[in-house]
């Protein structure tokens, strides 16, 4: 186990990001979201959680797919370049590195989304344990362990200091990049599992820690699907794409062309299935009222894809959804929700 | 509440009303969630408190649609936006019966939480009954207690007044907690240089994911199809891929509601990025009232609103260079 | 995606010796959509419009650009041109690359440059032109006309020898109007009756005239060319069929005491009456708040002497629907109350009056049988004391900011009328500035200070105090002297502010004709379109549009006439295509557009939409192309972007300028 | 921004004309032959209550370095008044761009009259010198778009 105190952060930011992007959790405005790092940058590795999910990393929220220019009547075709250059995404942690995990069966699942798949191949993730957990995470019904990150490097933030553990080959390679900054301290270990303990034992005092998944899976694709529930449910829903936004693991996205006067740019940007002109095809809309497209984000989230994913859930328990809806609608009430219908509906 | 409550059942066992529309009590301290109630059970949930923010104005569009009347919770600041929706066709009046509610200032959790606050268990000090000045907070790393006003959303430390606008009844006692100038941010960011104007908004607008919470949630945007879901103008965006998008977005959805908005807040307390939205509405507001004298949406159903009425004498476009 | 053609003008060398006209053509062949361009001496002459007709045909052209002079010189030309090659005209659009090019800049490569952008400007804009087609409405041959005093008789008569039907609608029991009640007019001094009365017969017996009086306008519907009018014919009591006119019903009614409105209240009528002599139609009418028979039951009276049988208790309001191509506002004035000008004691003392109540007295069939005497104590008066601007050109909220117009030459008017008939009276006039522009106008008024002796004190009058000897101490000042001046007067005259007739605000709502703040109806144009209301259809004649004299509202009533006259000479209204729509499935219904509609062009309706599947009633504008003129103004106000105009549509704008900026 | 570099910008300038007072103005101005720079390009509408903040916006974001709309005189309007309106839009939408650090030179509402040529002619004279002065805008305008 190696460390660093909380003092020296600045230098390794500095180390790792000569010749890399760092991407980390930068405050900006009062609100704390990743970004890539630079010197002036306001880091703050304190707040448990940033606004938006660092899955933008991976997959960004817009980014060009190839431009087209036109001159005259000839048109001239510039494909988007892949990721080439390495980056590191700090401070991540346990449910978002999951979320990474469920974008990974979308994106590198055949056909392969290339422009995700380069990113996933360049960008080494650094995780931080989850120090002190809030009453808005449920990580812990997914099987998420908030104490002990699964990444390339797991990293935990304990009295002024950040103890450093690579787990991987690609946070072997970062570690000995940083060495000269981390120094190698056995009695870290002991500390490391004094810290996992006390977030755990929070993490079973949490209020959502004892939600129950019993009956969530594909099997009842019908019976949750055409439950009345729904129609209770959305009511409160304002349509906006907060809770798709915020979240770790959604990932529609809609392709759009942008006009820029001497030709055309092709982008992809994120899409919420909150919205009323969500996979609006020439046609129309396959699912033309709110009931049905709040209806679809939970379904998605944990029935169908479990139902394709050997039963991985598409909700990491973030809590994002739960803290940032306006109207304080959330998948906790959806799961409670057909909870309480008991066995008759659900 | 209890005699809120009590007074919702009646009026729902009388057949006055089809339905209520008020806050159904969530699963955390802070997160109660508009509801309807349609029946003397679903009471049980009922609640009404601190928490209890949304503006359910907005909610009426759709429910002055059904069958009977819908009993709505309105606020003093909610009665504005009804009023403003009236003026506009978008709301039955016939079809809402109107509970003004009384109101002490709406909560902002994330206010609250912006205060080393968190693992919230229980919290204390927001029932609209209590007439604490401090809330007391229950966490799982100790017990916290802030001023009420300390946790109040923005708005609320710029309240309209007590005055329900639009009312069949008043159940409650409202307080006006009013401590600030609505105008003072604004008139702070006027006499910024041009630069600092546009660093401040860029960086305060770079937050913005496009969600379109604060249009979703905003009672003056309740337009069927906004122009940015359209291809109208050929102006639909679901991303702000340039920065300029951010802009326009917010620039345009502001000229629109301008004369229109009543300054309640919604905007800014549903961004998910905490973007002070609300500078954008009061900009027009200010000059608005500056302009062509002082003007209050949602105020009096009667006066045209002042982007669609004039008088000869109007000021020139040129004023804002001249003001420097 | 449309077949475009360019066409580029040489305008002889107007164009071509700045701009590369040839590089313009060359250049449009990059552009989307063009399949043809060409360039040539002079577009616009026969031979260079057969070329664009040649092109069409050629090669299917769907969409033409003509690069030349100002749209507002040729547009026309080559809308009719490609008409007739069989394209829509509006498929064309022009760039004006003569005036806004060739003729401001000297460089050619920068004058080129400009042409191809105003060029692929022209070309983006009618890539996204629909073909549009004007719209047609029938004219109902009959004009209305809402009021029957001079105005109102005039236009009547006018429109009536144009050989079209004209109703005139007016709410009291006989035409006339104000000037019925005025004695003589300036400068002329002739007689008013006189000269009104000879218009009021002939308007009557007009073949092509109707006239509806004691009655009002319900309801107005329908647009220019085809509007509907419900008239409400107020009960007579009487049946006009039978009534001969004798008279000896009102002098027999035991009513009396009835302030005559005629007499602006200086003597009573009877409950049955006919308001004044000449009145027309010569038909009493029954004032059913002051007749016994309706307030008791018992009377009767009137029935029993009238040989004719023609009282008619029992009648009721009646309803006549009509059509109309045309309406004529022609609802007069009244003089302002006087009950914020305390000062002048007006409501203390019989013998403040108003300058029309001094017509009245001074009328030999008024209630003074034209004898100027006080009507406290009918003495007559020595000094007489006349004050000007009672409630005009004032800047407080008790009066009118307006001049009145016509005070200072009925006051001239008055003051030599007075010196005339009785020298040993002395007359003195208070006055802020008199005004006497017109013909002989300052004549006259000369004529009253020299011939006539007037004392003319430039000043206000600041206190009029009743003495308890009867007189009326007047207390003012004179700004030329510089001094206060107390007079001791028999009589004073106020010269009050007239103001539109105030059942104008409910007509010109029925009509959705604009009202400016003092309650004047506005005109389409205060300088072009003096006499037709914004709103399509509605013509203004009289005071209703503004203070004037008698001269001025015969000329204008006339002007009125003309144009409704022009109106009606059409069977059909070919309307602007160039109009706004509403897009029913964006609209919210939400007024904003109509709020702005400067001609009352959109309505609401609730209608049933078919929104991608979910039916609904919804609240949506609708606008009524034959009334719009397509300015814009409700494009703008509407947040979703359901409303836009033909022609100049959101998208044929933005690309426009998309156009440009790239 | 140095004196070589000025000298290579040439703005883009959109300008609004309504089609009764102002466009005949600026006819007017080409038919008595005075001059303006080329820059300024002419969009013709209806009415200036027909100009729509967003076609504003519009031209911003494709890389306008100025927008100006000239109108009937107050109290000329064709449509009576459709100028009182944008009056009052205008000014709302030029205070706003003001506040949020757009250089308040870049937007301008001039009122010109068919008669005024010589007006017209001065007026834009006056923006692209200003446009000229304040240099290329690069706080409101969609970056794809230049180049």
């Amino acid at each position: 186990m190696y460390k660093i105190a909380k003092e020296n952060l600045p230098a390794l930011f500095q180390r790792i990001a000569e010749g890399q992007d760092l991407i980390l959790p930068i405050s900006n405005g009062g609100q704390v979201n990743y970004g890539v790092w630079t010197e002036d940058a306001d880091v703050d590795i304190e707040t448990l959680k940033s606004v938006k999910s660092p899955k933008d990393a991976f997959f960004p929220q817009s980014e060009n797919l190839y431009t087209c220019v036109r001159e005259g009547k000839k048109l001239q075709i510039t494909p988007e370049e892949l990721q080439q250059k390495d980056f590191v995404v700090f401070g991540m942690k346990a449910c978002d590195i999951q979320g990474v995990e469920v974008l990974d069966k979308v994106f590198l699942s055949e056909p392969v989304d290339t422009f995700y798949a380069a990113r996933r191949q360049h960008g080494t993730i650094v995780a931080m344990a989850c120090h002190e957990p809030e009453e808005t995470c449920f990580c812990k019904v997914f099987g998420i362990d908030a104490a002990e990150p699964k990444a390339d490097v797991a990293t935990w933030l304990i009295d002024g200091e950040l103890c450093w553990k690579p787990l991987t080959e690609k946070g072997e390679t970062l570690t000995k990049a940083v060495a000269d900054l981390l120094s190698d301290d056995a009695a870290a270990d002991a500390k490391v599992e004094n810290e996992k303990s006390a977030i755990r034992a929070i993490i079973d005092k949490l209020p959502y820690s004892d939600l129950s998944l019993e009956g969530w899976n594909g099997d009842a694709l019908t019976e949750k699907f055409n439950s009345p529930v729904w129609e209770e449910l959305y009511k409160p829903c304002l349509a906006c794409g907060t809770c798709t936004f915020v979240c770790p693991t959604c990932q529609c996205y809609d392709i759009k062309d942008y006009d820029t006067g001497h030709g055309v740019q092709r982008y992809r940007c994120w899409d919420s299935c909150m919205y009323s002109d969500f996979t609006m095809m020439a046609h129309g809309n396959n699912r033309n009222s709110q009931m049905q497209r709040f209806r679809q984000r939970f379904m998605h989230k944990l029935v169908y894809f479990p139902a394709n994913n050997d039963g991985m859930y598409s909700c990491v328990g973030c809590g994002r959804c739960v803290e940032k809806c306006p109207s304080a609608l959330n998948i906790v009430k959806v799961i409670k929700a057909f909870q309480n219908q008991g066995g008759e509906n659900a | 509440m209890q005699e809120l409550i009590a007074r919702a059942k009646e009026l729902l066992a009388n057949g006055t009303v089809a339905r209520v529309l008020g806050w159904k009590a969530g699963d955390l301290p802070y997160n109660p969630e508009p509801a309807y109630f349609e029946k003397e059970e679903d009471f049980k949930d009922f609640v009404y408190n601190g928490f209890c923010g949304a503006n359910l104005s907005k909610y009426m569009i759709e429910a002055t649609k059904l069958e009977g009347k819908t009993l709505v919770c309105l606020k003093p600041c909610d009665t504005y936006s009804f009023n403003q929706l009236i003026m506009e066709h978008r709301v039955d009046r016939e079809k809402a019966y109107i509970i003004g509610v009384g109101c002490k200032g709406k909560l902002d959790i994330e206010k609250i939480k912006k205060q080393g606050i968190k693992g919230i268990q229980s919290i204390s000090g927001a029932e609209i009954t209590d007439d604490a000045e401090t809330l007391t907070i229950n966490t799982l790393y100790g017990d916290k207690t802030i001023p009420y006003a300390d946790g109040m959303l923005e708005r609320c430390h710029v309240c309209k007044g007590k005055e329900h606008k639009i009312y069949d009844e008043i159940i409650g006692e409202s307080k006006d907690t009013k401590d600030a100038d609505r105008f003072d941010e604004v008139s702070r960011i006027e006499s910024m240089k041009p630069e600092e104007k546009f660093a401040f908004f860029q960086k305060e607008l770079s937050k913005c994911i496009r969600c379109n919470a604060c249009r979703n949630a905003c009672p003056a945007c309740s337009c069927r199809k906004c122009v940015f879901d359209s291809n109208k103008f050929d102006s639909s965006q679901k991303a702000n891929v340039d920065s300029f998008e951010e802009k326009m977005f917010h620039i345009i959805r502001a000229f629109h509601v301008a004369g229109r908005c009543t300054d309640c807040g919604e905007c800014s307390r549903v961004c998910p990025q905490g973007i002070p939205l609300h500078l954008f509405n009061r900009k027009f507001i200010k000059d608005i009232d500056e302009f062509y004298g002082e003007f209050q949406a949602g105020e009096d159903i009667t006066v045209k609103g002042p982007l669609t009425s004039f008088t000869f004498e109007d000021v020139e476009p040129s004023v804002v260079a001249e003001r420097g | 995606m449309q077949r475009i053609g360019v066409f580029v003008c040489h305008c002889g060398s107007n164009i071509a010796a700045t701009v590369d006209v040839k590089k313009v053509a060359e250049m449009a062949l990059m552009e989307p959509g063009v399949v043809h361009a060409e360039d040539y001496q002079y577009m616009c002459s026969e031979a260079g419009q057969a070329r664009i007709q040649e092109a069409i045909k050629e090669k299917n052209l769907t969409g033409i650009v003509v690069c030349s002079c100002s749209p507002r010189m040729h547009e026309n030309t080559f809308r009719k041109a490609v008409e007739r090659a069989g394209l829509n005209p509006y498929m064309v659009e022009v760039a004006n690359i003569r005036e806004h090019c060739s003729w401001i800049h000297k460089d050619i490569e920068e004058a080129t440059k400009k042409a191809v952008i105003l060029m692929r400007a022209a070309v983006a804009k009618v890539n996204l032109n629909t073909p549009l087609k004007p719209g047609e409405s029938r004219v109902t041959k009959r004009a209305l006309v809402i009021g029957g005093g001079i105005a109102g008789i005039q236009t009547a008569l006018d429109i009536a020898d144009a050989g079209y039907k004209v109703d005139i609608v007016e709410k009291t029991p006989s035409i006339g109007g104000r000037m019925s009640q005025v004695d003589k007019t300036f400068p002329t001094l002739d007689c008013s009756a006189c000269i009104l009365t000879p218009k009021m017969v002939e308007a009557n017996a007009h073949e092509n005239i109707t006239i509806y009086t004691y009655s009002e306008v319900e309801n107005v519907s329908g647009f220019v060319g085809d509007f509907t009018v419900d008239i409400r014919k107020k009960a007579r009591s009487v049946d006009m069929t039978k009534c001969t006119g004798c008279g000896v019903c009102q002098e027999k009614c035991p009513s009396k005491k009835t302030p005559s409105e005629f007499n602006r209240g200086l003597n009573n009528r009877s409950a049955i009456y006919t308001p004044f002599a000449q009145a027309i139609p010569n038909v009493p009418v029954i004032d059913r708040e002051a007749c016994i028979k309706f307030k008791t039951g018992k009377c009767g009276l009137c029935s029993k002497v009238c040989q004719a049988g023609a009282i008619d208790y029992d009648q009721k309001d009646e309803i006549i629907t009509e059509k109309y191509g045309a309406i004529v506002v022609a609802t007069g004035f009244d003089m302002i109350k006087l009950d914020k000008y305390d000062e002048y004691a007006y409501s203390q003392s019989k013998d403040v009056i108003t300058s029309l109540e001094l017509e009245r007295i001074m009328n030999a069939a008024g209630p003074t049988k034209g004898h100027l005497e006080r009507m406290s104590d009918g003495k007559p008066p020595k000094e007489m004391v006349f004050i000007q601007c009672v409630g005009s050109r004032c800047s407080d909220d008790r009066g009118k900011s307006y001049c009145s117009k016509i005070c200072c030459m009925y006051t001239a008017k008055h003051a030599m009328l007075i010196r005339d008939k009785y020298p040993d009276v002395n007359v003195t006039v208070f006055y802020i500035d008199v005004r006497t522009p017109g013909k002989n106008f300052d004549e006259f008024y000369r004529r009253a200070v020299e011939d006539y002796g007037v004392n003319y004190i430039k000043g206000q009058v600041g206190k009029v105090i009743p003495q308890s000897n009867g007189k009326l101490l007047v207390r003012g000042v004179d700004l030329i002297d510089q001094k206060q001046i107390v007079k001791e007067a028999d009589m004073v005259v106020l010269a009050a502010a007239i103001e539109p007739n105030p059942d104008v605000r409910k007509i010109a709502t029925m009509l959705t004709a604009s009202i400016d703040t003092n309650n004047f109806l506005t005109e389409a144009h205060a300088k072009l379109r003096p006499v037709e209301s914004p709103t399509a259809g509605i013509f203004l004649s009289g005071v209703c549009q503004g203070p004037k004299d008698i001269p001025e509202t015969v000329s204008q009533a006339g002007a009125a006439a003309v144009k409704a006259i022009g109106l009606l000479a059409k069977d059909k209204l070919m309307t602007n295509p160039c109009t706004a729509h509403s897009d029913e499935l964006l609209c919210n219904g939400c007024s904003n557009c109509a709020n702005v509609c400067p001609y009352g062009a959109i309505s609401y309706e609730d209608k049933e939409v078919n929104d991608h599947g979910k039916r609904e009633v919804r609240r949506i504008a609708q606008v009524n192309s034959a009334l719009c003129q397509g300015c814009g103004a409700c494009t703008v106000t509407c947040p979703s972007g359901a409303m836009d105009l033909q022609g100049f549509s959101n998208r044929q704008i933005l690309a426009e300028v998309d156009a440009i900026c790239r | 921004m140095s004196i070589e570099a000025n000298e290579e910008f040439r703005p883009k300038i959109v300008a609004f004309c309504c089609n009764w007072c102002s466009y005949a103005g600026a006819d007017l101005a080409g038919s008595s032959r005075l001059a303006y720079p080329a820059d300024v390009k002419i969009i013709r509408v209806p009415c200036s209550c027909r100009v729509n903040p967003m076609f504003i916006l519009r031209a911003f974001e494709k890389g306008a370095d100025g927008v100006i709309m000239c109108g009937c005189h107050p109290g000329d309007c064709h449509y009576s008044t459709g100028n009182y309106y944008a009056r009052r839009r205008m000014t709302l939408l030029f205070s706003m761009l003001d506040y949020i650090g757009v250089e308040n030179g870049r937007t301008r509402v001039e009122w010109v009259s068919a008669a005024e040529g010589v007006k017209f002619s001065t007026t834009m004279n006056e923006f692209v010198e200003k446009i000229h002065s304040l240099g290329k805008n690069v706080r409101l305008g969609d970056l794809r778009c230049r180049n």
